[in-house]
């Protein structure tokens, strides 16, 4: 059986599930964020198939954006939980709902 | 051997992705990242984009996962608190998750994929640089402001509030 | 000289809103109240004048056009001007009302007069847009513009209840409005015409006119919106309840003025343009009307206690009398809703204002707790039971007329619903009455006897006399001569009636 | 002068000086009765010029409203009906002015007054020369009003408010009928114009029954009579002028003026009625202790004679012409119902003005137990008012002897079951009369206002003498047919048997009820009658309160009972549970839909996922 | 590949089109070395000259509005200027400009860092600005990311309070799951696509002409479908449409105040500015699918958002919660774009008025802020029209105007969009449009009462003692830009035409 395009998809798409599942069920801010970034990645992984078996470039230059702009926001989103951590004392979910109704 | 390859990184990348899914600690969740994204970056490498692999590895394993851990660290967080999840919350998960994979099953068999065919040879450096400083040399620049504004902003959150100005 | 006659219509409109404008602009109190004197005296000049000037037979057509662009022309907007024989009536309504409320205002000593007059002001000039406005976009954008001021003054000069009657009177008013805007937008898109210009639409619609489905529809839209605006039971409760609030000079032009709009838009938009529409809708419009307003309403009045409320709801009654009128679908009918509007809102106005007047004197809106004030203030009285005999319809007032106009039509359309109406003019002579004796014979009651105690009440004085005159004066006038005004609406109706009374039976009578 | 003039001038002249006296004379009592009784002057001396001018039918007639194909014009048909009863009205009118001149100089309020009585002449004049019935519609309602403000002219007195309230609501009942007849008349003949109308016109009973429900209403018959015995609260002149003379006349004018509208089965209603109410009248009068009171239920059962007549007066006469049947209807009720209009407008007003005289005498005393003996102390009164009773209970001689003659004639010759009714109600009618003037004028002063009365002065005395001479020559055909020209033909005559008969039976009747009212009442302040036939006396007493108690219940248990349930039902369904529910039901929603954002990241993770789940949904075809 | 195409690639790049976000770029790392290179006691200015610059561009803007690039490709296909381009631009120059203005109200009262607020403004409203004109996924999605990581640190801006931290993390989390979503929808629609050649030259489902082309030939394909409304929902997150909706009152209350502003209308309008050239432009063959689609969602965002603003007593929330009903009315005019080409027209024009009113809004916001932020409520307001007849006045205007009442320019928004609508036929949604308009009148008239009618206390909130209001009073030139504001918003009611004149329609 030869690997090809729909078994990428197929595992970018179960990838990005298991980001959605993890962003719903994780409790702690942090790991919510890992998850998020693994949806990202999920992305890409589909991207670079979509690249590669249609033999073009651009989807694998889009990765390089993706992963840059990943890094961007990993460190904002970081440095929000940091400063949140600062207020609150805690980085679990189940603080943050002093905004609510 | 390609086959091999791909179902050792797809399980290693699921598998880990699950490890961060399910594991209490953070710190094995971030491990579990930093597994998946070598699986990942093991793809990468099967679909001839190397270079991408390589980028990953770089950035992800080296700066984020790192950034991750060290944050992990730095905040002390304790294991997540072990009483299980509401019920409600499992099973709104589980339908939801059900409804996500349905969907991609639906993916799966409905995907009317238009796949070219894949060139035997992957890019190489040169052909992302001329992409890149040619056609995408405007997104590039707009990623440097990016990256400038969320330097300034990790800045603007983590600066110590007495460093801050005074009122004018 | 015809454009000058345009210019003046403009002016009319124009002079209150600017004077609001001015005081906005922080005029001082005294000037203030001195400019806002001149800005409700001015339209009603215009008015007067115009209305002498009125072509004698052109009726049909409309005058003293004048159009300004808005930036909307490409959507067919423009503010055009101009009078014909139903306009003409309403606008004379609104400058005389206007004059009166505003004259009662000045001298009210209303808190925080100078806001009171501004939007009093903006209500005036709004209310002369409506009648004047040929655009039927504008006629809308006016009716609005008076509207909201109206709100405004419930809030804040408001009585009893202002904040939920504030309220309730919004939501309803609002809902009310949009979804006849809805219709007029649905007429302006349907009929291909392009335009929001009466005229216009009406040339088109006459060369060819729209499906009768969307006819049914478009009415629909258009006669419950309007329906909630003129309270159309069962959509009125608003009205007694927000009369009740409002404070007299809102009431008055609300109720006297602002009320007709919707009336005015069945009459001057809704039969002519969508004939079968209004054929569709007319058996189930009566039976509302004739059942729910003027039976069940009247009813409901003759169990009031408090004098505003009671207006309220007279007032509801009385428009279910303009409701069967358009449900005639005649000239006979349609001519004499015209002439109820104008009679009742120069009734309906004297009465609120005199309403406030009576509760200057004995503190109280509360029927059971009045009786014998006519012998302290025979004027207040005399005037107070002119009102009233205008209201009940009484010969020699203005009322009869209309009513009576309404009621031949209606006899052609059902007897048996006529029947209900007359029996309405016995519970409203009923109800009159009892509320005049009840203030104003016999012998004082005790809560008068301590309110005179400490206030002695004193008659009429010249603010509320001279706006009560001016009123009164205007629905004898009509009263006594009705073809002042009747003239020119039956020179204006048959144009869109024809369409209507073509489809149905004859309505002329057999002659000898 | 052109007689339209001069009609206009009539006409017009009481508006004027109604406008004059509430615009400009509301301080000046005495300017405003002069000029009033100075208008009702220079209309008697107009009237008496128009009539005699022998001006009839000139056409005069103005567009007032047009709408369409309807209009209504106001215009004068001036007959030798309307010109009787302008006579009637002009005259007696200006007598009772100047009667009012004296009766209420001491008023606060006279100027509110003289207007009111000048609108009232102006309004009843208006139904007197009106050539259509919207137009008789118009001045019908106005008298209405002017009623209504004269009854309630001492507005402090509770009574007297209610009673021009009730007045005019009853009235109102009775026009609803009338308007409704009006319009169906328009629409079934094309027009109202009287005129026209007597040309050519569709019978029908319907249109009739309905147009005699406003006669019903003005002219107070059953069931719509408990207005008129409150209506005397107001001055007396007043209840001389439009509740015995004019107003309350305009019903049975208004029914002469449509009598071509009339068919069989609604005279037969019509007659009915009158005679009931006739009797029904004259039985509540013998148990009634105020003068007014007594004269006002005279009034009463002398008008239910009246429709009992007009009702009575139209034979139908079939007569075959060349295979084709005719049928006609001679209006022998019109003469005879217009005759004893006229004459008890004289006599009437002039017991009115007399109990006026009495009261004013009396210092407002209005019993009459608590008089007597006055026969001395107001010889004047006490003549003319004579005079007025012996008119009234038909001694021969005087007018009412034969008015009433004419209509009993009528009733033997159509109807004996009504002439029955009819005589029976002449003996009552003596006898009530009786009882009044004995216990006003003979015996002893039974109070202190009786026993200090004094006589009136000139101004209320020399209309009395005037009335009474008119009461005395009302009813012999020299002069009522130079008044009535043609209506004159239409009265009814006896004639060889008949003529002794009625003869007879009237005197008879007279001497009958006037005996027994002379010997039973003893000069006490008390009701003989009630001591000595209680349950008679409690009888008639039911009777007369019966149709107030009726109308009591009716309007404070079924309508006010109605009416508040249905505010019920607005305000605690409509407006509140409806309404306010759905306002509530809506907040409720409102609140639901805030509480979803309850602020937990998960919860709006969530929302994310349905999001995505149905937009894939969308995208595999599911909706 | 060859070179000669590379360098007409190359060529394509006209660095001047973009004028306008290169300056305001270049302006925003000019604070920056001013901020470095001033003096303390100068650096006050630094916001002064933010605005100049920004005003400086807005008027670059205007007077170039026919540029000479209109409707070409340029940078390879990465951009396109459009008409509606420049009408966009003048909206971001104009929202941020009053933006910068509310953040001189409200950054002196904290102690934070200043010179980074104007600055990320700048950049955000230039990424605004790229993004509309981007005429290519890459160039989009960059732009996009941009715009929302810039957003991420402004709404956590005052990092001293922890509401707005919890607000900054719940607009990250959801942010970026909604990028990841939208992502993948690019991702699907790229891979639908594959590669298409012509003339040698190598095109992919990135370009939007390509990927129209595309489904112009293939309107049927699954992949390209569920990209497209995946697509659709990463935007519906940035307009804040049901069901995506649900993060907008968190985070509007919990954001500074003139980040609220910021997010309220430009962000919204950047998302339909996205969503107009999408529908209009890429997916017209998709409108089987996307008109159900949209309709569904404009329909379900009027009344999620009405319901819950109607017992909504925060302000801030109220305006996110209201504005959620602003974007169902929009959506009512996407939808209608479909079949009525000036819709576009419609949905920019009520965009003008909704700033306007926004702004006056939440200008007045910023003035009546307490100390804290995150909680002003309908208390604050009690004697405002009488202590502050200005603010009250302003704060009348933009709320009537956001209701829609004439004579303010919401309503000839309103207007033009329903007309629009029943030119498209779109009955039930404008039966549902009214009943929110309806609706809203309770929250909004109940906004205008607790700042009018001093009595005015419902029963549900009575308990809490009304808070402390600390009002700043305006400076003249705050009087000056919010008395314009209510003036424009007056104007453009009663006489729209110049508004409607500039609009390309």
């Amino acid at each position: 059986m030869i690997i090809d395009l729909p078994h990428y998809l197929l595992l970018s798409a179960v990838l990005f599930v298991l980001g959605f599942f993890g962003v719903l069920l994780r409790k702690n801010t942090l790991v919510i964020y890992m998850c998020l970034e693994l949806m990202l990645i999920a992305a890409t992984i589909a991207l670079a198939a979509f690249s590669h078996f249609n033999d073009t470039l651009d989807g694998n230059v889009f990765v390089f954006f993706i992963l840059t702009i990943a890094a961007a926001e990993v460190a904002v989103g970081l440095a929000i939980i940091v400063a949140l951590f600062r207020q609150r004392g805690t980085v679990q979910v189940e603080a943050l709902n002093h905004l609510r109704h | 051997m390609a086959n091999f390859l791909f179902y050792f990184f797809a399980l290693l990348a699921l598998v880990s992705a699950g490890l961060v899914v399910v594991s209490k600690n953070p710190v094995n969740a971030a491990l579990g990242l930093l597994l998946s994204l070598v699986g990942v970056a093991g793809l990468f490498v099967l679909l001839n984009a190397a270079l991408l692999a390589f980028v990953l590895l770089l950035v992800y394993a080296g700066a984020v996962v790192a950034l991750f851990l060290f944050i992990i660290m730095l905040l002390d967080t304790r294991l997540e608190p072990s009483k299980p999840s509401p019920r409600l919350t499992l099973i709104a998960a589980t339908l939801g998750g059900a409804l996500l994979v349905v969907g991609v099953l639906s993916l799966n068999q409905r995907a009317i994929l238009l796949a070219g065919g894949a060139s035997g040879t992957g890019p190489t450096l040169k052909h992302y640089a001329e992409q890149l400083f040619t056609t995408y040399l405007l997104p590039v620049q707009l990623v440097g402001f990016l990256l400038l504004i969320a330097m300034l902003g990790v800045i603007v959150l983590s600066k110590k509030s007495d460093q801050a100005e005074e009122t004018l | 000289m015809n454009s000058l006659h345009a210019q003046l219509l403009q002016l009319a409109i124009a002079t209150p809103l600017v004077a609001a404008l001015i005081m906005a602009g922080g005029l001082p109190k005294r000037l203030a109240v001195k400019l806002a004197g001149v800005a409700f005296v001015v339209p009603a000049l215009i008015a007067a004048w115009l209305w002498q000037q009125f072509p004698a037979e052109g009726g049909a057509t409309y005058h003293y056009l004048s159009n300004w662009d808005t930036g909307l022309g490409r959507f067919g907007i423009t503010l055009k001007l101009g009078l014909n024989g139903i306009a003409l009536p309403l606008f004379l309504l609104a400058a005389t009302v206007g004059l009166a409320a505003g004259l009662y205002a000045l001298r009210s000593g209303a808190e925080r007069l100078k806001l009171y007059l501004m939007l009093l002001l903006t209500m005036q000039g709004g209310l002369l847009g409506v009648f004047a406005s040929v655009d039927i976009f504008f006629f809308y954008f006016f009716h609005e513009l008076a509207l909201i001021p109206t709100f405004i003054m419930v809030g804040l000069w408001g009585g009893r209840d202002r904040n939920y009657a504030a309220m309730k009177m919004t939501i309803y008013l609002t809902a009310g409005a949009l979804l006849s805007l809805l219709g007029l937008i649905a007429i302006y898109v349907k009929s291909g015409a392009q335009s929001f210009d009466l005229i216009e639409l009406k040339a088109v619609l006459a060369h060819q006119s729209l499906a009768p489905t969307v006819q049914k529809y478009i009415f629909g839209l258009l006669l419950f919106g309007f329906g909630t605006l003129v309270s159309l039971w069962p959509l009125h409760t608003w009205a007694p309840l927000g009369y009740g609030a409002a404070p007299s000079s809102a009431a008055m032009l609300h109720a006297g003025v602002l009320k007709k709009f919707g009336l005015y838009g069945l009459i001057q938009i809704a039969l002519p343009l969508l004939p079968v529409g209004a054929q569709t809708w007319a058996w189930p419009l009566a039976l509302l009307a004739g059942i729910g307003n003027v039976l069940v309403i009247g009813l409901i009045t003759l169990a009031q206690r408090d004098l505003k409320q009671m207006l309220g709801y007279s007032s509801v009654m009385h428009m279910g009398y303009c409701f069967l009128g358009i449900a005639c679908l005649s000239t006979i009918g349609s001519g004499g809703v015209v002439l109820l509007m104008v009679a009742h809102g120069l009734s309906a106005a004297l009465l609120f204002m005199l309403a406030t007047s009576v509760h200057h004197r004995t503190n109280t809106f509360d029927l059971t707790e009045m009786g014998g004030l006519a012998q302290k203030t025979p004027v207040l009285a005399a005037c107070f039971v002119a009102g009233t005999m205008a209201s009940i319809g009484l010969p020699a007032f203005a009322n009869f007329w209309g009513e009576l106009a309404i009621f031949v039509a209606l006899w052609k359309f059902s007897p048996g619903l006529t029947a209900v109406a007359v029996a309405g003019v016995v519970i409203s002579a009923i109800y009159g009455l009892r509320a005049v004796a009840r203030i104003f014979f016999g012998p004082p009651s005790e809560h008068l006897q301590q309110v005179m105690a400490q206030h002695p009440p004193a008659d009429l004085g010249w603010g509320e006399r001279l706006p009560a005159l001016i009123l009164l004066a205007a629905l004898l006038g009509l009263g006594l001569y009705p073809q002042l005004l009747s003239r020119s609406i039956d020179q204006a109706l048959p144009v869109g009636i024809a369409k209507v009374s073509a489809g149905s039976a004859t309505v002329s009578p057999a002659k000898p | 002068m052109n007689p339209v003039h001069t009609t206009l001038l009539i006409l017009l002249l009481p508006l004027f000086s109604a406008a004059v006296i509430a615009l400009g004379l509301r301080r000046q009592g005495a300017w405003a009765a002069g000029l009033s009784t100075a208008v009702a002057g220079a209309i008697a001396i107009l009237s008496w010029q128009l009539i005699f001018s022998g001006q009839r039918n000139f056409p005069a007639a103005w567009e007032w409203l047009r709408l369409g194909d309807f209009v209504v014009s106001l215009g004068f048909k001036f007959d030798d009906l309307a010109a009787l009863m302008l006579f009637v009205v002009s005259f007696v009118g200006f007598l009772i002015h100047v009667f009012s001149l004296g009766y209420m100089r001491a008023d606060a309020a006279r100027a509110r007054f003289f207007g009111g009585l000048s609108i009232f002449m102006f309004s009843m004049l208006g139904i007197v020369l009106a050539d259509n019935l919207f137009m008789i519609f118009i001045f019908w309602e106005l008298v209405g009003f002017s009623s209504y403000l004269l009854i309630g002219h001492w507005h402090e007195r509770a009574a007297a408010a209610e009673a021009a309230k009730k007045a005019f609501i009853v009235n109102r009942v009775g026009d609803f009928g009338f308007l409704l007849g009006i319009i169906m008349c328009y629409w079934s003949n094309g027009t109202v114009n009287l005129t026209a109308l007597g040309a050519q016109h569709v019978p029908s009973t319907l249109i009739a029954l309905l147009l005699f429900c406003g006669a019903a209403g003005k002219s107070a018959q059953l069931p719509l009579q408990v207005w008129l015995p409150d209506a005397m609260e107001g001055p007396t002149p007043v209840s001389a002028l439009i509740h015995a003379a004019t107003m309350v006349a305009a019903g049975i004018y208004l029914l002469c003026r449509i009598n071509v509208l009339m068919v069989p089965d609604a005279l037969t209603v019509i007659m009915w009625i009158g005679t009931l109410t006739a009797l029904y009248a004259a039985l509540c009068a013998v148990v009634q202790r105020d003068i007014k009171k007594v004269l006002a239920y005279s009034t009463l059962s002398q008008l239910g004679y009246m429709v009992a007549a007009f009702g009575l007066g139209s034979f139908t006469l079939r007569h075959e012409m060349g295979g084709v049947v005719h049928e006609m209807v001679i209006a022998t009720g019109v003469g005879a119902a217009m005759f004893h209009l006229t004459t008890h407008a004289f006599f009437k007003a002039l017991l009115f003005l007399g109990s006026g005289s009495v009261i004013h005498g009396c210092h407002h005393e209005q019993d009459i137990f608590k008089m007597g003996g006055l026969r001395a102390r107001m010889p004047l009164t006490f003549i003319t008012f004579t005079l007025g009773v012996l008119a009234i209970i038909g001694m021969p001689g005087l007018a009412g002897f034969f008015s009433k003659d004419a209509i009993l004639y009528l009733a033997l010759e159509k109807n004996t079951a009504v002439f029955a009714v009819l005589v029976f109600t002449a003996v009552l009618t003596s006898f009530y009369m009786i009882r009044l003037w004995k216990l006003t004028f003979w015996g002893t002063a039974r109070s202190d206002h009786a026993a200090h009365a004094h006589e009136s002065g000139l101004t209320m005395t020399l209309p009395l003498v005037v009335l009474a001479v008119l009461s005395i020559i009302g009813g012999y055909a020299g002069f009522f047919s130079r008044w009535a020209g043609e209506v004159a033909d239409l009265v009814p005559e006896a004639t060889g048997a008949a003529h002794t008969t009625i003869w007879l039976v009237s005197l008879g009747v007279m001497l009958m009820g006037a005996s027994g009212a002379w010997l039973f009442y003893a000069s006490a302040e008390t009701d003989s009658l009630e001591g000595k036939f209680r349950l008679g006396f409690r009888g008639l007493t039911g009777l007369q309160e019966s149709f107030d108690r009726l109308y009591t219940y009716y309007v404070a248990k079924v309508q006010q009972r109605l009416a508040m349930l249905l505010n019920f039902i607005e305000q605690i369904f409509l407006a509140g549970l409806l309404i306010r529910g759905l306002g509530g039901f809506v907040t409720l929603v409102g609140y639901g839909a805030r509480s979803l954002y309850t602020g937990s990241l998960h919860t709006y993770v969530y929302w994310f996922l349905l999001g995505t789940a149905l937009l894939w949904a969308f995208a595999v075809g599911i909706f | 590949m060859t070179t000669d195409y590379l360098k007409s690639v190359a060529e394509s790049n006209q660095w001047w089109a973009l004028g306008p976000e290169i300056m305001l770029a270049c302006a925003a790392l000019g604070l920056l070395v001013m901020e470095i290179i001033l003096p303390k006691k100068d650096r006050r200015f630094i916001p002064y000259a933010a605005m100049v610059a920004q005003a400086m561009v807005l008027l670059t803007v205007i007077f170039n509005f026919q540029t000479t690039w209109l409707g070409e490709n340029l940078f390879g296909g990465l951009i396109k200027l459009s008409p509606w381009g420049q009408v966009a631009r003048v909206f971001f120059l104009v929202s941020s400009l009053l933006v910068s203005f509310l953040g001189t109200i409200c950054l002196p009262r904290t102690k934070l860092p200043r010179v980074e607020f104007y600055h990320i403004v700048m950049v955000v409203t230039a990424a605004m600005m790229l993004l509309v004109h981007s005429n290519h996924f890459v160039m989009f999605f960059v732009a996009l990311e941009t715009v929302t990581i810039g957003f991420y640190i402004l709404v956590s801006y005052f990092r001293d309070n922890a509401l707005t931290l919890e607000a900054g993390l719940k607009y990250l989390v959801l942010g970026a799951l909604s990028s990841a979503i939208m992502l993948f929808g690019i991702v699907l629609l790229y891979g639908a696509v594959g590669k298409v050649s012509v003339n040698g030259i190598t095109h992919t489902g990135f370009e939007f002409e390509t990927l129209n082309n595309f489904l112009r030939h293939h309107p049927d394909n699954f992949l390209a479908i569920a990209g497209a409304l995946l697509l659709v929902g990463g935007v519906a997150f940035k307009i804040g449409a049901f069901p995506f909706q649900i993060w907008i009152p968190d985070v509007y209350q919990g954001a500074p105040t003139p980040i609220t502003a910021f997010l309220a209308v430009s962000s919204k309008a950047a998302g339909f500015a996205v969503l107009l050239t999408l529908v209009n432009q890429v997916f017209t063959p998709l409108a089987g699918v996307l008109v159900p689609v949209l309709s569904v969602l404009a329909a379900a965002t009027i009344i999620m958002g009405n319901l819950a603003a109607l017992t909504q007593r925060n302000t801030k929330r109220l305006m996110g919660l209201s504005g959620i009903s602003h974007a169902g009315y929009l959506l009512i005019g996407v939808v209608a774009s479909f079949t009525v080409p000036w819709a576009t027209s419609a949905v920019w024009f009520y965009l003008g008025t909704y700033l306007l009113a926004s702004m006056a809004v939440f200008g007045v916001m910023t003035y009546l802020t307490g100390p804290d932020d995150t909680n002003q409520t309908l208390d604050h307001y009690e004697h405002l029209a009488k202590q502050h007849p200005f603010l009250g006045g302003v704060l009348a205007v933009g709320v009537g105007s956001l209701a829609g009442i004439p004579p303010l320019a919401g309503f000839m928004g309103k207007l033009l969009l329903f007309i629009v609508a029943f030119q498209a036929e779109l009955y039930p949604l404008l039966a549902i449009a009214i009943g929110g308009v309806v609706l809203s009148i309770y929250y909004y008239f109940g906004w205008i009462k607790s700042a009018y009618f001093e009595a005015w206390r419902p029963a549900a909130t009575a308990t809490t003692a009304a808070p402390q209001s600390a009002i700043t009073t305006p400076s003249l030139s705050g009087k000056l830009i919010l008395g314009l504001l209510a003036l424009a918003t007056l104007l453009l009611g009663c006489y729209p035409g110049p508004l409607s004149d500039w609009l390309p329609f």
